[in-house]
């Protein structure tokens, strides 16, 4: 079962390493959020260190809507995603599968885009990076995993990329304001994190426990 | 289906002497010792504000069973809900809107409560779009469902947004539980309960109305595919 | 009914885990973690952070401090929450339901505890609703769930 | 493994009852009933929609069984997809092959979600036996359909299925190919394992030993001939 997950994992981000496609689609897409950002707001160091929380995580979002949109892609070709649901490991396993190659792409350029963000900005938060990553996986956990399944209930869809983000947004709108309340908690060092930690917590659970038996009811026909 | 046809009338027209009802207390009401006669708003947009929640919980409930017993009826009860819902919201957030300008002084704030029920917005969108965004129709029924229960999970936190958060807009006036003081005094709590009432049978008629139509155009299309299968 | 065993002690722990989530969250109370505004005693307290940063602050509009300046829209009044007063100057036009003993949310940048300059003000309603001839109640009452409402 | 398989050779090993299917309102499948044994091979012929595609898909578990049953190796299938899926294999006209991984990478994939544990060796030996020895460690992505074909054929080596489903399998092959296909599928056949395979092809199928069926208006009807003359 856990081999099967890796498996999939596997396949799905030696393929995108191999092909360098969403990787680098999604990290070229981050990088230019900023300057639409940038060019937006021109904040000045104050400015920028008080609009950071908010910064990343739109950065995230706009990203993770990247990455979802191409995480079934792969199984477009020759019918490989009949092929995944012929398998004989419970339809979960094919979901956490295809969710753990999300998740790993989706840290990956956030580990890239954070200190990225922190110099483009002149922000001076060096000290919080480990704090910060931290809120950031832990609010991507419950996006992607909510994703994965959106992305699997698109597959196929008119105008797909639109609906993912219709469909992503209103869902995980609790999740995306503790996750910019976490951070602006860490950052403003008086603030209170735990009770956003704690919502966070609560929204990984809750969306990491549903989604694999939807994704199972989904592709039952 | 049938029975639906059967007691559109009847739901109708309680639903006619409800509201008729209810706007003559609304007439007699007395102005708000604060609000004056924009207190009257209150009468549409609190009930709305009822409905739009109370249809996303029957829609959970029908999408729940379609996905258990895989009964048509309870997805087009569904798809019914999540258009009427969508319309109450409408109303709720529009008629708030009118009521916040004179009383706040403007006609949005992003507070808990406001932002909650824009979102409700989004995801009833969300799931009309969802499901005609599918070519397959049973696909599009199936996750549809799915969507609308994975969304059920954000009513709790709509619901205890105003409880949990400082926020600017009121708490429920007619709260239960521990807070069950009404805070509606004299003769401007009948009419608000009288015309809760009225739009809990007009969402149910509108709902009505709208799964028979949506049967009626399912027909349809199963018969044009019928017809271009015999052609064949 | 025919579920295999493992299966269906997954979804029982999966339900539970998603039930006992939702319970913890309706549970805990999340009150202060999110605010639209502050009270004028966190403001005053919280001093030093808030320096120039634009915020809200929200109270009642103390009794007897409302002063208008002949000829033009600007006032000035205290905002209150029972503890602490915090001045506020404001030009422009004012919501119907502000006034005297009212509630009201100000928006502006804080200046080190001097003067609010408030650049909007919202009237904050309390959710009673009483007619016109029971004034005198209603404005009691009303006074006391604004009080309530900004614990 | 599962108390409910029982051993006995002389038990069927896919049985089908009265199955039907709809799309949407439309009935693709009128009551289908089929019986396939150890060592036996069934051909359904038909014409273009008439249904053996929708069949197919039931008997692989991709579509959920809703009128009728389907008993796999004497499993209910309706309650034991996951277990049937262990028992089967489909071939279709999708090879079900990533493009951007290799051959080997290909199978691996494959025997990890099924839980077989396969060694490379054996991978190798596998495609040895297929005939792409040489393109092993070759992305899938510039091979010839008849070489796609082929790899997805492999899996049938690795997973050692007890009903291997095929659908329009000679499609893509040579006539190399197809006598190739013929004299695996011969091996499998002799070795115990069931056959049930959609096809357009009677001089192709000829060589097995078969029992044809014919799918008209949902309804499978047996043909009298075993072995159908080559036409």
């Amino acid at each position: 079962m856990f081999k099967a997950i890796y498996r999939i994992a596997w396949k799905d981000v030696a393929g995108d390493l191999r092909r360098r496609a969403t990787l680098s689609s999604m990290l070229f897409f981050a990088i230019s959020v900023l300057v639409v950002f940038q060019a937006a707001f021109e904040p000045d160091r104050k400015e920028a260190l008080r609009l950071l929380p908010g910064l990343l995580w739109a950065t995230t979002l706009f990203t993770t809507l990247v990455g979802l949109g191409r995480v079934f892609q792969a199984e477009e070709e020759d019918g490989a995603f009949e092929g995944l649901l012929l398998a004989s490991v419970p339809r979960g396993v094919i979901f956490f599968g295809k969710w753990l190659g999300n998740l790993l792409l989706t840290l990956l350029v956030e580990f890239l885009i954070l200190p990225l963000t922190m110099v483009l900005f002149n922000v001076d938060a060096w000290a919080h990076i480990p704090a910060i990553l931290a809120i950031l996986a832990l609010g991507t956990l419950g996006l992607t995993g909510l994703g994965t399944l959106l992305a699997a209930m698109t597959r196929g869809a008119r105008s797909r990329e639109t609906l993912l983000a219709l469909l992503l947004l209103p869902l995980t709108a609790p999740l995306l304001i503790s996750g910019v309340q976490a951070v602006a908690a860490i950052l403003a060092t008086d603030g209170q994190v735990a009770p956003w930690l704690k919502l966070l917590v609560i929204f990984d659970v809750v969306y990491l426990a549903m989604t694999p038996w939807a994704f199972g009811w989904l592709v039952e026909e | 289906m049938n029975i639906l046809k059967k007691i559109q009338p009847l739901v109708g027209l309680a639903t006619l002497i409800a509201l008729a009802i209810g706007l003559w207390y609304v007439y007699q009401a007395p102005a708000d010792f604060q609000q004056g006669g924009a207190v009257r708003i209150l009468y549409i947009h609190v009930p709305s504000a009822k409905i739009a929640l109370l249809s996303y919980l029957f829609l959970t409930a029908a999408s729940i069973l379609y996905l258990w017993k895989r009964y048509e009826g309870a997805d087009i009860l569904a798809e019914a809900a999540a258009s009427v819902g969508a319309a109450f919201t409408v109303i709720t957030l529009a008629s708030g809107s009118i009521w916040g300008k004179p009383m706040w002084g403007t006609w949005w704030a992003w507070d808990a409560r406001l932002t909650s029920m824009l979102v409700l917005l989004i995801l009833y969108k969300g799931l009309m779009v969802l499901r005609h965004s599918l070519d397959d129709p049973v696909k599009g029924a199936r996750a549809t469902a799915i969507l609308a229960i994975i969304g059920a999970v954000d009513l709790p936190i709509i619901h205890y947004s105003v409880v949990w958060w400082r926020t600017l807009h009121q708490p429920p006036s007619l709260a239960t539980g521990e807070n069950t003081a009404v805070h509606i005094t004299g003769p401007l709590l009948p009419p608000l309960l009288i015309l809760s009432v009225a739009f809990i049978l007009l969402g149910l008629y509108m709902v009505t109305v709208k799964a028979r139509q949506i049967e009626a155009r399912r027909h349809l299309d199963a018969l044009e595919a019928a017809r271009m299968h015999h052609d064949e | 009914m025919s579920m295999p065993i493992n299966r269906r002690v997954f979804m029982i722990l999966s339900l539970i885990l998603v039930i006992g989530s939702l319970g913890a969250l309706v549970l805990s109370s999340f009150t202060g973690a999110l605010v639209y505004f502050h009270t004028p005693t966190e403001a005053l307290a919280k001093n030093k952070d808030l320096t120039d940063k634009k915020i809200r602050i929200g109270g009642m509009v103390q009794a007897g401090t409302l002063t208008r300046e002949a000829g033009t829209l600007k006032i000035r009044f205290l905002v209150t929450d029972g503890k602490t007063q915090i001045p506020v100057r404001y030009e422009g036009i004012v919501p119907d339901l502000f006034r005297e003993g009212q509630g009201v949310v100000v928006e502006g940048t804080w200046k080190n505890g001097q003067d609010f300059p408030a650049d909007t003000i919202l009237a904050k309603h309390s959710e009673d609703y009483v007619p016109v001839e029971m004034n005198e109640q209603g404005i009691a009452k009303s006074k006391e769930s604004l009080l309530k409402s900004l614990k | 493994m599962n108390p409910a398989v029982t051993d006995a050779t002389d038990q069927p090993v896919a049985r089908l009852e009265g199955v039907r299917h709809r799309y949407g309102r439309h009935l693709v499948l009128a009551g289908v009933d089929l019986n396939v044994a150890r060592g036996e091979c069934v051909v359904l012929y038909g014409a273009n929609g008439s249904g053996k595609s929708t069949l197919l898909a039931l008997l692989s578990t991709r579509y959920a069984i809703r009128e009728g049953a389907y008993h796999l190796d004497g499993l209910d299938v309706r309650h034991h997809g996951q277990e049937a899926r262990e028992r089967l294999l489909f071939v279709g006209h999708h090879t079900h092959l990533y493009g951007h991984l290799t051959s080997v990478e290909n199978l691996l994939f494959f025997s990890d979600l099924r839980g077989l544990s396969v060694s490379e060796p054996q991978l190798r030996r596998a495609l040895d036996t297929v005939g792409l020895a040489k393109a092993a460690d070759k992305p899938v992505q510039w091979f010839s359909a008849g070489m796609r074909k082929r790899l997805a054929l492999a899996r049938m080596l690795l997973a050692q299925p007890l009903l291997l489903l095929l659908d329009e399998p000679y499609s893509a092959l040579d006539t190399q190919g197809v006598n190739w296909l013929n004299a695996m599928l011969t091996d499998y056949l002799n070795q115990g394992g069931a056959v049930i395979m959609a096809s357009h092809d009677p001089e192709r199928v000829a060589v097995l030993h078969h029992r044809p069926h014919h799918l008209a208006r949902g309804i499978l009807t047996p043909l009298d001939t075993p072995r159908p003359e080559v036409a």
